[in-house]
Parts: C-alpha cells; structure tokens; sequence
C-alpha cells in the first residue's frame, strides 16, 4: 500500500526544522479549520537569503511532511528565488499528492508567503516591535 | 441480506485506484437501486407534468404520482399522507420546524434544548431561532461513553423549554437516543419535541406515533432515494399551527396584493414546483427498503456494526467513539487510529478503493467535546458485504503500518 | 427549428385519450431531453457520492460535476461560478432574496416595490419580509394592454424604496418588462433591483450583467432540466452581505453550541445536502440548450407565439391578454372564449390530446386586475411545432362550437 | 368532439331552475376560490319533501349544468332520499366527468348538503330569521 510516496512519509516520521525559531524576521500561520490541520511558518532572513526556517503545528502526514520538506527546500535560498514558487514546485517535490489533499500540501506554502510578506514589511529589528 | 442485492446497484461495479470499490460512507449519503434511478427517469419520459393545477390528463397522471409517493412514504413511518411535507431534505425540514415553532412557540427568555451530539442541521436552525425570539439555547450533554446524559437533560428541562431537539441517531458515536422516554419527560415539561431521523429512518423500522414526537424530519438520499428530497413529518394539528418558511404558489388559497391566505398542510409547506420526480424516487426507495422488510434492514446493520466495532475494538491503537453495544447503534462506527490524522487514514484506504469519512461530519460540537478535530467513520447500507467490512480491518492495518 | 429535436424528448411519443400528446404548457413545467435524464441517471449509476468534505476519489469525482454544473451555468447567464446559488427552484431562490434583503436593507417605514403582474412567488415573499420588517409593500400598476405602467412606477419609486422586485417576463401577459431601464431607473433611486427570470432565461439569451439587476432567480424545470433544482445568481459583494436562509451542515465555518461562523457564498446558501444530480441534470439542459443556441431557442418561441397571436387575434370570440407583438412577448399566450370558462376549454382541449393551462397561473391579483377569475394559456418550447399551434386553433374552434 | 356528455351540454345550455327562491328553507354558498365557480343552493323542504330548489352563481360549464341537474334530481323527492344520495349518484347522472374536474361537479353537491343541514337547523320560519 503506497498512495503516500516515500518523501511524504520520510518527512512525516523525520521532521527536518521542526520548532521555533528564536529570532524569525517572518512569521504567520495558516490553519483548516475543517480538518483541523495548523501550520505555523516562521523565517529568518539575512541579506536577502533565508538563513534559516521552522515549522510548528499539528495536522495531517502531508500537511506536517509538506512543512518540513518546505522548510528544507528554502533554506539557504535568496529570498526572491522563494518567493517564486509555485504550488506546483512543492507539490512535484513532495513526488505528487491526491486531489483530494491538495489544501492540506498547500497549507505551508500559504504560511511561507505570509511569512515573507510580514517580513517584507517589518522595517525595524523583530525585537522592538 | 441477500447477496444479490448487489446487483441492484449499478454504481457497486466501479472500480476506484483499480481497486473494486468498497463504498463505508453511506451514512453521508447512500447509493441507489436501478428501480430507484429508473423510477424517476421513466416518469420524465412517460408522465411528466407539473402537480396539482393542471385540468389536463397529464397533469393528473403527474399528480397521482406525486401524492402516490407521499402516501408510500406515510405509510412506511405510520403516518397519514396529510402528515407528510417534501422539503429538499432534513435540513430545510429542520428549519421548516424552527421557524415554525420560532413564530409560534418562542416567546423572549423561554428555551430551546438541544444536545452535545447534534448534527449542525440540528443545531444551526435553533441557534438561529433562539436568537430570532430572544429565547436561550441549552444543549444536553454527552457521557465519555457517548451516551446521551440523561440526569443532564432532565436538569436542563424545565417549563421554560419549549422546544426539544434531538437525534434519533448520532450521526457520529451511531447513538441509538431513547426518544420514546425523553419526549414523554419532555411533554411532561411542556416543550415540543423534534426527531431528527436522518440517520434512523434509512435503517430501522420507525413508527413516528410510537416513537411519540411532535416533528420529524429525514432525508430521501440516505435511504436509498434521489437527492433534493426529504421530509418533515408533523401532527397535523401542530402543522395547522405552523407558518410557511417558503411562500409562493401552490401554498396559498386566496391572494391580494397586500395579503393572502395559507392553504392546509402539507401544500402549505410545499411553495412553488415541488422535486416532483425526486417525491417518486423516494417512493420507489421505499417500496425498495419494504421489499427487503425494515426488520431484515436493520438486522443487517447490526451485523456489520458488529463485525466493525469487533475488528476496531480489537486492535489497541484505535480508538472508538460511541457506545460498544452494537445494537444500542446506527450502521455506522467512528474512531481514530493513534497519533495519525483520520484524513490521512481515509486517503490510504481511497487509495485501495475504500471510501471512508474524515472530518467532523458536520458535528463540530461533538468533536470539540471528546477533543478531537476530527474522526474516521466507516458506515453501511444494505449492499453492503462482511467481506467488505474485512477488507476494510485489513486495509486499516496496512495504513496503520504506513503511518505509524 | 429541426422537427429531429422531437426525438430527443421521449414523452412526446405519448398519447393522451388515443390521440398524440401536443404539450402547450412549458411555461408551467418544460419536458426533457433524453440527454437530461440520462445525466441524472448515469451520475446515479457511475458516479454519486455526496459532495464537499469527502477525501476519497468518488467524492471528489462528484464534486467536480457538481461544481461543473454551476460553471455551465454561470457561463450560459454572463455570471461567475461563485455568484451561481444552486436552491430548489425560483421560489426558493426569490424567498432566500427577500429573507437576506430584509434582514439586511430594509428598515421600518421603508417601502418594497413590486408589480401588479408578478407571480405569487415574486409576491408573497415580499409581503412576508414587508410585514417581518415593518415595511410598505407597493404595486406598480399595469396597463390594459398588459404592460407595466412605467409612470406609475416611477411614480412609487422614491429613495424609500429599498427593493424593485419584478419579472422579466410575465407568465400570464408574457410581456417582457424592459428590465435594463427600469433597473437604471431604481439604481438611481437606491434601490435592490430583484428579477424573477423563470419565464426569460429558459426561452432567451439573458446576459445578467447585461440585464443590470442585483439579484436573478430562475428554475431548471422550467428549462429542459430536472425538478428540484432553481438558481439564484447575484452580485458577489451583495451575496456576502447577505446572510443564509436556510442553516445547517457544509454553509460554516466554525460552529460552536452557542454560535457559528458563515462560509462564503455560494457555499453559504446551499445548507445541507443539495440537489446533487439534479443540478448535474441542469448542467446537460444547458449544454443542450447552448447546442441550438439561446438565439434560435427565442426565433423558434417568436414563431410560435406569432402563429398563436395570429390565429387567437383573428377569431372574435377571442380575449387575447397581453402585448399583440409577438417581439415583445415570451413563448406563451394566454386567452378566453367569450362566455366560456377557461377550464372548459382546458377539459375540451385535453379530450383531443392537447394540454393547455386554465386557471390563475399563480397570479391572482393580476386575474383581479383583468376582472376575471381565470384564463387560458398556451405554452411552448423547442420542442413544441407549428402544426401544433395550428392544431390547437383547430381544436379551439370545435371547443367554441361544442359550448357556446 | 365529445368530453362533455350530452346531458351537460344540454344543461349548461338550458339551465333548470336558475335564479333565487323567495321563500328558502335552506341555502348555502360554496365555491372554488381557485377557479372561481361559486354556487349558491336554496331548496325549500315542506313535510319532509323538496318541494323547490334555485340554483344561481357562476362558473364553468361543468359546475353550473351539475347544479342545473341537481335542483332536478331533487325537487319532489323526500329529504331522507336526497340526504343519502352519493357523489357517484350525480356523477353518473351526469354521464360521467373527466377525473380532473370532480371538483366542479360536485360543488353544487357540496352546497346542497350545507344547504339542507342549514335547514334543518332552522326552526322557526325563515320570514323570521
Ligand atoms: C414568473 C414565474 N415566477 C416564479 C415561478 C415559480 O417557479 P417555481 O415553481 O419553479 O419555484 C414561475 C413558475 O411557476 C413563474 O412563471
Ligand atoms: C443526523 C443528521 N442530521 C441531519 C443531516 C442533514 O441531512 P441533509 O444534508 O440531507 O439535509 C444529516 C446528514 O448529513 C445527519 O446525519
């Protein structure tokens, strides 16, 4: 029984950057209220480069797996690189998701846009807001 | 129940993912026999016309139909075909019951009383009631077994209740309520008292005068029947009382620009083109469900119930909600397997042609009061098989395996 | 008109009292293709499932035609998908308008506008939501030659008029009211312009923003589709001011015992389960109705309505009611026989096979106006034939002459 | 073309006691509010027999010859006898009615019903009523 590829249930059962960051320069969550499932997205970014990312929350394999493989994927990246992806591109590398579950793989993504544009706007040091 | 029984249902050849499909969601919403399909579909293209009004022969023929079907359904619940309303389905008879008692009931600071385990259909409508007559909703609680607390209700009754609404079957912990004695507490206090039978009427013999309610509302598409059809069933003096929700033609005896006058139920409650076809589809639901004897109906759902309940009560990492006794419940099971998502275990079992529900099945109430965002729920109707219900045990294993 | 069309309605084979059913009264109720009932029944034998929340492939393969039926929809009215409210027919749709209109603009002392052509279900739930809100309803009159005295309703038009509500069409005058002036005309008094399109969209191109009304309601029945099944389209931004009619499972967000958040429209005003394959059925009668195309549906019911004009204009005997050009008319006659009563006619006709409607029509103060109490009234669709017509004329001439 | 017998016909066309009794012992209004037949019924029952029976009102062919028929099936006959008379009495009388148009058929039925148990109610002479 497959229909949750390897990727999906390697970052399920082996979170990469799971937690808090202690000094995000973005950060927002994103939640389903239907299912349930809450993603919480936060990012700090230096010089233009996500210098790093983590993920908190609860919710389904995929919603859970989709953060951590996001987390992944971004780190390191220059922001406007990240700001460029598509559904798509998370959605290829998490090697295909069902129809059905496509909000649940989503709902990260959403959280990281939000993310980045809360950071965007934030103009002073995180620590004096 | 007869094996081929199966054949009946066209869409039970269907394959999903390439796998046969195994359809646990009937509870949401049940499939239909071709003499279901065929019913409707023959009177579009041998009787067809608009009810009542018409001075033609058609017309007639349409209309000896529509109210054939109304008389079927009276008879299946124990009722007089004047006691029988078609509404769209259980929710808009649910509001019909609202805001006809709302208008005629409810005065400023008396009660409605609900329970824990309502479906949003039986619960929304009264909230929104309440709010419309100043009066305060009040909700029974629900015991950690799933049970209806009954010291709750009785507390929560008083003479300020004037309206009780309840589930006759949890559509989520498959709670068989005891309406027969709380609608007699619930006389005793005074209040009116409404059966919400979406999940009991497709599964088990009721009788609406044993079952001693005032209101009662079902659906025509968890029992076999066409969707855009369902029920509100009612004394027919406490119809009498009632205001229409929906006004227009066909409900009304006399019209003026400025007033009019109601005709009598049920055409009160009918405004406008009733689902003439979907009326005659439920007919034939019905003639379908008393062929195989209502009896023989819920035997079979007892002993898939069983057969679930067993498996899942069995493997240590589910958990189930609801009462253990299988015959103290609807055809349905919901439960969850430790530490993993119930979307996660539905997309699993899709992926072997096993359709269950994942969510809150329209009780987020009830979720919220056992902690949970969401449950699994396997549920069955008559085409369903035990080998079905093996097949779903067994898949829930190998999901177990892939996620745990 | 291609004659071939007659094969794809299999009720048109139908004899009635040994003769060929010829079927005059599809503005009560239209037949349906055979592309319409296999829709439903194919989506019953392959495909069903309820809608929404399902996480396996059946349910999402239903939703997906469910929701591609609203698409069909939308693109054959100029409207976007989330601006298509699926309901039970017009009626629904015209009591969900006034209900969240009511709740929403209108104040007491405010005053409602509608005609004095309008059918009960553009009346009735106006002077439901007039009374609820403390509200003046008024009338704007109609000229003995059956059209709508636009001074008079310029005359009541004035900035306390919260709501114009008023048909496209007349289904006893068959007038078509020029509704894109008279909208310009109530926008500028700061009114809600409400349209009752059940006699317009099912036999003319209808573009609603070309139409410039707030609200549009129509029925499917009406319109080759299935029973069960009505529109109401409306503006976004006034559709998310509006709050629900009906309450209950997959129209919220959040719901708690004591209160509930609402979703977005559509999904807001589609409470409980809806009328799945039927709007599924709707979706292929507008499939088959683009297929001919809406400009040749209207050329075919000028033609016809233009034989029926004629024959009736020539006959002394004859009442005609409503505008003599059959440009400004929708595909319907309605008539009288000096000294005959319509439902005679009706009877007399129905003997040689020929249904026609006698009897108000669901506009009894529009009767009054007339001073009568019923009228005769033939109707057409693409299916109905010249021959036809001329074969009621005929029959209509031996009625004259067996009563008179 | 038939569909109305010639009994019908012939009344509807030289209508039978049409018009008011002066000296009623019974009358009663009923109507079709939905069609808009009215009929109005007056007999005047001496020792215990129709001794004469007015019809008047308006509608359709079928409501005015049934009530025509009926105020002849009835004068002259003992009240005990015209009590027990039947819809299917009239119905057939009438030569059979097409089944949507039962209504109109026996409303004047309806009325004479009223009409006589009107009557009976009356005890002192109608002048003084
Ligand atoms: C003009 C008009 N409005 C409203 C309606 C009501 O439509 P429905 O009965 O489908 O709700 C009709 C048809 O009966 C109609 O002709
Ligand atoms: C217990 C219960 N009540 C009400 C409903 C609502 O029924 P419908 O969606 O047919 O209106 C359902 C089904 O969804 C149900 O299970």
């Amino acid at each position: 029984m497959t229909g949750y590829e390897e990727v999906i249930l390697d970052h399920w059962r082996h979170p990469r950057h799971k937690g808090r960051l202690p000094d995000p320069t973005g950060s927002a969550i994103e939640a389903n209220p239907l299912c349930g499932d809450v993603v919480r997205l936060e990012v700090r970014v230096e010089g233009g480069t996500i210098a790093d990312a983590r993920f908190s929350g609860e919710g389904c394999a995929i919603s859970q797996a989709a953060a951590s493989l996001l987390t992944e994927l971004i780190v390191g990246k220059p922001v406007a690189e990240v700001e460029k992806m598509k559904d798509e591109d998370l959605l290829s590398a998490l090697g295909g998701v069902v129809r059905t579950r496509l909000s649940c793989a989503l709902l990260p993504l959403r959280a990281l846009r939000k993310a980045l544009a809360s950071g965007a706007q934030r103009t002073s040091p995180p620590g004096e807001v | 129940m007869d094996e081929r029984i199966r054949d009946d249902f066209p869409i039970l050849r269907r394959h999903e993912h390439g796998k046969p499909l195994v359809y646990l969601d009937s509870a949401a919403t049940s499939m239909k026999p071709s003499a279901v399909i065929e019913a409707e579909a023959d009177f579009y293209r041998e009787s067809y016309a608009n009810v009542r009004r018409g001075v033609y022969e058609l017309a007639a023929a349409a209309t000896d139909l529509y109210e054939g079907a109304r008389a079927k359904v009276a008879s299946f619940i124990g009722a007089r075909p004047d006691e029988v309303v078609f509404t769209r389905g259980t929710t808009e008879a649910l509001n019909l019951a609202a805001w006809g008692l709302g208008e005629t009931h409810v005065d400023p600071g008396d009660e409605v009383l609900v329970t824990e385990m309502e479906h949003h259909a039986n619960l929304l409508p009264w909230q929104e009631m309440a709010r419309r007559q100043g009066a305060h909703l009040r909700a029974a609680a629900v015991t950690q077994d799933g049970e209806l607390d009954r010291d709750d209700l009785r507390r929560k009754l008083s003479p300020r209740t004037k309206v009780l609404a309840l589930a006759h079957v949890s559509n989520v912990l498959g709670t068989v309520n005891p309406v027969v004695e709380i609608a007699a507490e619930a006389h005793r206090a005074g209040a009116v008292v409404v059966v919400d039978a979406a999940q009991s009427v497709p599964h088990m013999p009721v009788d609406v005068r044993e079952l001693g309610a005032d209101l009662v509302a079902f659906s025509g598409h968890k029992m076999l029947g066409p969707t855009g059809i369902g029920i509100l069933w009612g004394r027919n003096d406490l119809l009498s009382e009632l205001p229409p929700l929906l006004t227009g033609g066909e409900m009304v005896r006399e019209v003026w620009l400025n007033w009019a006058t109601w005709d009598d139920p049920p055409a009160r409650f009918e405004g406008g083109t009733p689902p003439i076809a979907q009326a005659i589809g439920l007919g034939a639901a019905v003639d379908y469900l008393r062929a195989i004897g209502m009896d023989e109906v819920r035997r079979h759902g007892e002993k898939l119930t069983a057969l679930a309940l067993d498996g899942l009560l069995g493997r240590p990492h589910v958990t189930v909600y609801g009462p253990r006794d299988p015959k103290a419940r609807g055809a349905l099971v919901s439960f969850a397997l430790a530490g993993i998502h119930p979307h996660d275990v539905a997309t699993l079992l899709d992926q072997e042609g096993i359709a269950i529900r994942a969510g809150h099945h329209c009780a987020q109430p009830l979720h919220r009061r056992f902690g949970i965002p969401a449950s699994c729920r396997a549920s069955f109707h008559v085409y369903t098989t035990p080998d079905e219900v093996e097949h779903f045990l067994a898949a829930l294993d190998r999901a177990w395996e892939a996620l745990r």
